[in-house]
């Protein structure tokens, strides 16, 4: 039975784990952004995507009907998705985390929860709970033909955007004057404004970046699925944030490495196993890994000083 | 004198909302028109509408609701876990339930609901087509049978598989479930073409099938995929586009012909401006099987009302149909799909 | 006479840094012994070692428990060292701040009492009693720090100094033979200060023995029946106040000039 | 230079400051002393716009501020290095002092001041490559003073610079505190428990019981008045 | 009262929300049928809505503020701490209370079966979060997988019942031990974990619980579920469904009265204290001679035992249990339960359970709006009781000499 070339087999389950992989990766980083600024596990933070998702549909299907070329209709249906997920994490952040931010830890947690419920309900109402075709905007390399049962097209942007969303933000991060706010509100935010730093602005901008990049995560993503609904939100978050502990929540190389074992894990469970358990196989895997490394894989792993 | 309540429950909200609304608007147009030609008997309809969203824990309490509001017939649940829900339920009220679209083979054959009807074929038989149709008619050897881990399609999987087995005439050579909602199925595809299947069957809905089959088709896997009356759906084809082609589904037999089903199609439309969804005329079906039996039984008396539905056979868009003494219709059936030219064509 | 702990060649690298460097220390039972050194010496580290909250990278951590002879105590975990009768405070303040003073106070009782889930549903008599007792001698330790009026506050609500009070209130709650305070002056005024010798002079009356560290020479001065002072780690000299106080290594690294005048 | 006027501060339903009123000089060193919990730390919050206080006025060179958001007022030369330091934990001691320079723009004097400050406290220079966070709490309040003198400020305001610090450094720590009164003309807000030293080190004083100002007056005056003698200096 | 400045900054709200909605609310595309609906009203009715939301705000507040200040001389004038000190009168909260629980046992003869049924289950949410209280809301341990525990309540009695025909009685106890045990399992792997990595595991622990119970179809019956659970027996008694029904809600009651007990107790008992310590800081915690690693796994395993016995009321209410119940949503909800009412509060729990799960089943008249409403009043209550509806009072003793 098994007369299938088994390193091509590897392989093969590799690309599609890394697949995977770079779908929560685009995610995750904005959790970790999040998480790493204010602390807060951003529960809402799948629905940005999915409003992102959302957006570059209805952005691309009347860019469509005015017959724009597919080109064109990519690059804005994805500057629309960024655009409005921008702002809607923006507004979010506003509405909902700006004033619980000296209340205690998990009321803004409780807040996120209800964002997420509120945002999910609100697409279906203002659009539809079923699912809608989404258009392939990204177009089928021809350079890919011979290896088309290994990666496509759409894999290959995935992984390349998800690589490039992380270098970016480190740099971004590491240095930029902004980066460096960034990284001082996060550790002490009284400090931070005593030093001058403008620290409403510095979380807004945060959640507009990750927001952001969930957007464009969500174009990508949908359009490689071909499919969307208001839930695909959720269920990647669950994925994306999990992802991101694993690597070590506040870590955006961590995000990204954490989101490719994740990938890997639960193809090589599939291949390997049965994609009956590959959840369970992810989850067990976070389990072990956090019980060895307790802040996850490069999460500074420091004694408290007492 | 006085109305006949009649309790309509099912996914009216949320995600699954498609199939429960066209069921809801079906009892609506008919009960409509009966009351517009003066109700059964002289008595006036009057429906009473609860929704649980396919969530068994609301299903039981809205199926209490019904019960103690001195409901004696219920059209509906919807999926088949809320209905094995509130069946206890009207069982033990003596409440006459039937749905238009709970599949699982349970509610009839475990004889545990003698009160529960359906205007669908179970699972079990459902799957019987499948394997009949995947074993004679593509005569494949080995056959991949992937299913959504949820309740319809892993039963399904689960009959596909204990037919093939029987019959001897082909392997299994993959039993798996997927995980509903994940972003990519590559790993899945792979692991069908390792094993070299030349068929798989597929149980489940529409979003899962057409995910798995744009992967296969671009990882240049061109087995035949046969797949159930979830993935019958127009949705299936506009989602997997050219990917969509050759696709094998089963579903209620065709009734487009039927003067019947013709009708309430045309009155939805008229409503609603939009093409009835799945399960339209299996609900039409029920609310028509269930005022017939009504009218003939002269009250809603429960024991009256089934011995009306098992002897009286009654007009529906699937033609003269009536209920075997486990409750399934004899009469309606499945056909074969194929998705040809970007439409479901019947082929068998 | 034995002594009742015994440090040899304590060890501690934090990566790169040796933040203590094979430290031998010697407390004897009722003495107040001060560690000083300038900032960074090592010595809040020391303490976290003793106490369990690091393990040590080398060396040995002898307690005499009950006169049973040397125990080594190296790794263990805190609470453990805390039941062995060794209790602290801290150099940042780490109060339970949302629950009341008086509770602070019994929660340092924990480690002395016994009653168990069964207990604390049933209230069997012998709970009841276990309970009043911890009140009780919470109260008394309040009253002797001065806080039984504020006993139903929050810790949190409570000014600087008096926290600091706290902190060895719940301390002595574990009933230690060895009493370890962390600048327990800082923050204070000099008036203050002085209140708080008086409290320390007392726990030392009842037979406790106490290792202080503290940047505040007067009291460290008037406090201490021997010093040990630390730089970079290492001990770079020990002794009596006197002794210490005109050590030419030691008012280099750390006093300055000014003090041996003064 | 800077002027409170009679301002009344809030946390949630309790009033930590009663109608406060002070002034500070140019070129001045100016102390605030109290007990603890007298609301010292609470009056320079209210100066730096992080609790901005419900009634009255803080006038910055003529400007009012007492309703400018924080950057802002940083922004007119004001820094304060507060109660506990408030290292960033994560950032290496570099990063920490790059952070009080955030605003400024002239890398070449940074650069300067930089070196600077490494010749002052030669400890951080060693350890300048180690996350804040790991430093001793007398490494960290000189860490936490560097780092606002990294922004040049005009007025600085110190919440007690002394807790937690060995006699030498305190004492170095009040020499760079004249020297940089005196050379860099900074004028210097210094909130104290160490009375002594504070007094004998600024112009002026100002005592502070429960959010009232009861006394003011040259510094050497207070430092021989006995009932503060009695009540903070411990004779 | 409203300023220019009010007005033009709710111009500028209204022009933001008109801009953000634009896409979602105006557009409606169908890609099936290939049809773009353009609803430009719906962008009027949002500016108009926020603008005046946004003035009404602005003058409320204002209002707030202003009264706040004329308050602020006295002290304790805030409504809920006056409510609290005639709370603690005795004159007061003995009638209250017995009012409120005439109320209760009153409830099933004066509502119908189906208002019974929905009150049985926010009871039931009340053990749940009182539950999960110990946990998150009093040893601090952030645990986003409760559900798990529930799930092996209600899966106890479905297949102790199905296999052995043990019965509801008997399962009870047997069931809250189970997720105890399940709860210390959980525990251990865990105890190194601090914060948001132990939010995240006990999320997967939750979900693996979740999805053994439908994979593995050989023990669990799979996603189909397992039915005809009995309802609680009476002596043998034949009950009809309605008699039934009521019997469930009374043996909630009682059990609801037993958890209130016997958490209460735990709370202020030698126990109760060091959890709270534990959640306030564990590092002094542990020098303060506490066992962390114990008082942790006791929270865990107190935690886990009544969501069992929960669970086991859940399989018997509705005879039937299935993986889909125990989803992380029900885990959230609980959280939000524990949060909402107040963390630590017994009282306030048994508030928010009953307005959580209270407050959707009334909202059905608003069917299509209603977890719209439910999201968003999460977020409002977090916004103006971010400490939940009652916040936390700390025990005060008394010394009896
Ligand atoms: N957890 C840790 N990780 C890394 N380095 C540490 C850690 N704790 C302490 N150090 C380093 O060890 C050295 C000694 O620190 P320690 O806190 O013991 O000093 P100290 O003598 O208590 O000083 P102070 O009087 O200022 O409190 C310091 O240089 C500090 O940077
Ligand atoms: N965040 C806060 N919330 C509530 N009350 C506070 C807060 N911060 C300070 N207070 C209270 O305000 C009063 C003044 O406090 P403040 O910190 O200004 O005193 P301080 O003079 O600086 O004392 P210390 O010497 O202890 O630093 C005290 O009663 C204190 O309890
Ligand atoms: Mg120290
Ligand atoms: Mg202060």
């Amino acid at each position: 039975m098994y007369c299938y070339a088994p390193m091509e087999y590897f392989i093969e389950l590799t690309f599609s784990g890394l697949t995977r992989g770079s779908i929560y990766a685009l995610i995750a980083l904005g959790y970790t952004m999040v998480y790493g600024i204010i602390g807060l596990i951003n529960f809402a933070h799948g629905e940005i995507y999915m409003i992102g998702a959302f957006t570059a549909l209805i952005a691309s299907s009347v860019l469509t009907y005015l017959g724009l070329p597919l080109p064109a209709i990519l690059i804005l249906a994805a500057l629309a998705a960024i655009i409005w997920s921008a702002a809607y994490g923006y507004t979010m952040e506003k509405i909902a985390y700006r004033p619980l931010r000296d209340a205690p830890r998990l009321s803004p947690l409780i807040s996120a929860i209800g964002m997420s419920i509120f945002l999910q309900n609100y697409v279906q109402l203002a659009q539809t709970a079923d699912y809608l075709p989404f258009p392939a905007l990204i177009p089928e390399f021809d350079f890919l033909e011979p290896y088309a049962g290994i990666v496509g097209s759409t894999d290959l942007v995935i992984l390349v955007v998800s690589a490039l969303g992380m270098i970016g933000l480190m740099l971004l991060i590491k240095y930029t004057r902004t980066g460096k706010a960034m990284r001082a509100t996060a550790q002490d935010k009284k400090m931070a404004l005593l030093l001058g730093i403008n620290v409403d602005r510095i979380i807004s901008i945060t959640f507009i970046i990750g927001s952001g990049l969930a957007a464009l995560g969500g174009v990508l993503i949908a359009s490689h699925i071909g499919q969307i609904n208001l839930y695909i939100g959720f269920i990647a978050g669950i994925k994306a944030f999990t992802a991101a502990v694993l690597g070590g929540i506040g870590s955006i190389p961590g995000a990204v490495l954490g989101s490719y074992i994740l990938g890997l894990t639960e193809a090589f469970a599939t291949g390997y196993v049965s994609s009956d358990y590959e959840d369970v196989f992810a989850f067990s895997l976070l389990v072990l890994i956090l019980i060895f490394r307790p802040a996850g894989l490069l999460g500074k792993a420091t004694i408290e000083k007492v | 004198g006085e109305p006949i309540k009649i309790g309509v429950a099912g996914a009216h909200s949320g995600d699954l909302a498609s199939y429960g609304l066209p069921t809801l608007k079906a009892a609506q147009l008919i009960v409509k028109d009966i009351n517009a030609n003066g109700g059964i008997n002289g008595s006036e309809i009057e429906l009473l509408i609860e929704d649980e969203a396919c969530k068994p824990e609301i299903a039981t309490s809205t199926a209490t609701k019904l019960v103690s509001s001195g409901v004696k017939v219920v059209i509906g649940h919807i999926c088949s876990g809320a209905t094995k829900a509130a069946l206890p339920i009207y069982r033990d009220a003596k409440v006459i339930a039937i749905s238009p679209s709970a599949t699982t083979p349970d509610l009839t054959q475990s004889g545990d609901y003698p009160n529960f009807y359906r205007t669908i074929g179970s699972d079990a038989v459902q799957a019987r087509y499948v394997v009949d149709f995947t074993l004679h008619t593509l005569k494949a050897k080995k056959i991949a049978v992937i299913h959504d881990k949820a309740d319809y399609g892993k039963g399904l999987a689960e009959y596909a598989l204990k037919f093939i087995k029987d019959s001897g005439e082909a392997k299994v050579v993959l039993f798996e479930g997927v995980t509903q909602g994940a972003p990519d199925y590559s790993a899945i595809v792979q692991k069908i073409k390792r094993f070299r299947a030349d068929a798989v069957i597929f149980g489940g809905y529409h979003p899962e099938a057409s995910k798995i089959v744009s992967r296969m088709r671009q990882k240049r896997l061109s087995i035949p995929f046969i797949s159930d009356d979830g993935v019958k759906d127009d949705t299936f084809i506009k989602v997997a586009g050219k990917y969509a082609e050759g696709v094998y589904a089963t579903g209620p037999a065709d009734v487009s012909q039927s003067p019947i089903g013709i009708e309430y199609r045309e009155k939805f439309k008229q409503s609603e401006g939009k093409e009835p969804g799945a399960f339209f005329d299996n609900a039409v079906t029920a609310t028509l099987a269930l005022t017939n039996a009504i009218a003939k039984a002269g009250s809603t008396d429960p024991k009256a009302v089934a011995t009306a539905l098992h002897n009286e056979e009654v007009d529906t868009p699937f033609g003269k149909i009536k209920f075997d003494d486990k409750g399934d219709p004899i009469g309606i059936g499945f056909s074969i799909y194929q998705v040809q030219e970007g439409k479901y064509v019947q082929v068998q | 006479m034995e002594p009742l702990l015994s440090v040899e060649d304590l060890t501690m690298d934090f990566g790169g840094i040796r933040a203590l460097d094979q430290v031998n220390l010697r407390i004897h039972p009722g003495e107040i012994v001060a560690l000083i050194g300038p900032n960074g010496a090592g010595k809040t580290t020391f303490f976290n070692c003793l106490t369990g909250m690091y393990t040590p990278t080398g060396g040995t951590i002898l307690l005499n428990h009950q006169g049973k002879g040397g125990k080594r105590i190296n790794g263990l975990k805190p609470n453990k060292v805390t039941e062995l009768g060794l209790a602290r405070t801290f150099q940042n303040i780490r109060l339970f701040s949302n629950m009341s003073v008086l509770e602070n106070v019994m929660i340092g009782r924990h480690c002395r009492t016994r009653s168990k889930i069964f207990g604390a549903i049933f209230r069997d008599p012998a709970t009841l009693r276990e309970e009043e007792d911890i009140i009780g001698i919470s109260f008394a330790l309040l009253e002797r720090i001065g806080l039984a009026d504020q006993a139903n506050t929050f810790a949190k609500n409570l000014p600087y100094g008096a926290q600091r009070r706290l902190e060895i209130a719940r301390a002595l709650a574990t009933e230690p033979t060895l009493l370890l305070l962390d600048e327990p002056a800082a923050g204070m005024n000099p008036q203050e200060t002085l209140e708080l010798n008086e409290l320390i002079f007392s726990i030392k009356d009842d037979g406790l023995s106490i290792l202080l560290i503290e940047h505040d020479m007067k009291m460290v001065m008037a406090l201490s029946d021997h010093i040990f002072v630390m730089d970079y780690g290492r001990k770079i000299a020990e002794g009596t106040p006197d002794e210490v106080r005109y050590n030419p290594a030691v008012i280099k690294a750390y006093l300055g000039e000014e003090d041996v005048r003064a | 230079m800077l002027e409170i006027k009679n301002i009344d501060v809030f946390y949630g339903n309790i009033q930590a400051l009663h109608g406060v009123s002070l002034r500070v000089n140019q070129g001045e060193i100016i102390t605030l002393i109290g007990a603890n919990g007298a609301g010292k730390s609470t009056t320079l919050m209210a100066i730096s716009g992080i609790v901005p206080p419900r009634s009255g006025s803080i006038l910055f060179e003529g400007r009012d501020i007492s309703a400018m958001a924080a950057d802002e007022i940083f922004k007119l030369g004001l820094c304060q290095v507060p109660e506990g330091r408030h290292i960033f934990p994560e950032l290496t001691v570099t990063e920490n002092l790059d952070m009080g320079a955030f605003l400024r723009r002239d890398s070449k004097g940074i650069a300067q001041d930089l070196e600077y400050i490494y010749q002052l406290f030669p400890i951080l220079a060693k350890r300048r490559h180690q996350p804040g966070g790991n430093l001793s709490g007398g490494e960290q309040q000189m860490l936490a003073i560097s780092r606002a003198l990294m922004s040049r400020p005009r007025l600085l305001l110190l919440d007690e610079p002394s807790m937690g610090l060995a006699p030498l450094i305190t004492k170095q720590i009040f020499d760079i505190i004249r020297t940089i009164n005196q050379e860099q003309h900074t004028t210097i807000f210094l909130v104290e428990q160490n009375a002594n030293l504070a007094l004998q080190t600024a112009h002026r004083g100002y005592v502070l019981e429960n959010g009232r100002v009861v006394m003011q007056d040259q510094a050497a005056e207070l430092l021989s008045n006995t009932a503060i003698q009695k009540a903070y200096l411990g004779i | 009262m409203l300023t220019a400045k009010d007005v033009r900054q709710a111009l500028l709200i209204g022009l933001w929300f008109m801009f953000l909605t634009f896409p979602l609310l105006v557009i409606k595309v169908n890609t099936i049928e290939d049809t773009i609906i353009w609803r430009w009203n719906n962008m009027f009715i949002i500016g108009g809505v926020c603008f005046v939301a946004t003035l009404a705000l602005r003058s409320g507040r204002r209002l707030l503020v202003q009264k706040k200040q004329e308050d602020a001389s006295l002290k304790n004038s805030r409504l809920s701490s006056r409510i609290r000190t005639h709370l603690h009168h005795k004159m007061v909260y003995l009638p209250l209370l017995s009012l409120v629980l005439l109320f209760f046992i009153l409830f099933p003869t004066q509502f119908s079966t189906y208002q019974t049924t929905i009150m049985t289950t926010a009871l039931m949410y009340v053990v749940l979060g009182l539950g999960l209280n110990i946990v998150v809301g009093v040893a601090g341990l952030l645990d986003l997988g409760y559900v798990a525990f529930y799930a092996v309540g209600a899966y106890s009695y479905a297949l102790l019942n199905l296999h052995f025909g043990l019965g509801f009685w008997t399962v009870l106890p047997v069931a809250g031990l189970l997720a105890a045990l399940f709860g210390v399992l959980l525990g251990f792997p865990v105890l190194r974990l601090r914060g948001d990595y132990l939010a995240i595991v006990t999320l997967g622990f939750g979900e693996i619980i979740r999805m053994v119970l439908e994979n593995w179809s050989e023990f669990s019956h799979g996603p189909s579920g397992i039915s005809n659970i009995p309802r609680p027996g009476l002596f043998g008694l034949d009950l009809s469904l309605n008699q039934s029904i009521i019997y469930t809600y009374y043996l909630m009651m009682l059990m609801v009265a037993f958890t209130i007990f016997v958490v209460n107790r735990l709370q202020n008992s030698r126990i109760g204290r060091a959890w709270f310590a534990l959640r306030e800081d564990d590092i002094a915690c542990q020098a303060m001679g506490i066992d962390k690693t114990r008082t942790k796994l006791t929270a865990f395993a107190l935690g886990a035992f009544w969501a069992g016995m929960a669970g086991v009321f859940f399989a018997a209410q509705n005879t039937y249990v299935s993986p889909k119940s125990f989803t992380f949503l029900e885990s959230a909800i609980i959280l939000c339960v524990v949060v909402l009412g107040g963390m630590g509060s017994i009282i306030g729990i048994i508030l928010g359970a009953l307005i959580l799960i209270l407050l959707p089943e009334y909202l059905r008249a608003i069917s299509d709006y209603r977890m719209l409403v439910f999201g968003a009043t999460l977020v409002l209550m977090m916004i103006f009781r971010p400490q939940g509806i009652i916040s936390t009072v700390r025990r005060t003793y008394t010394l009896k000499r």
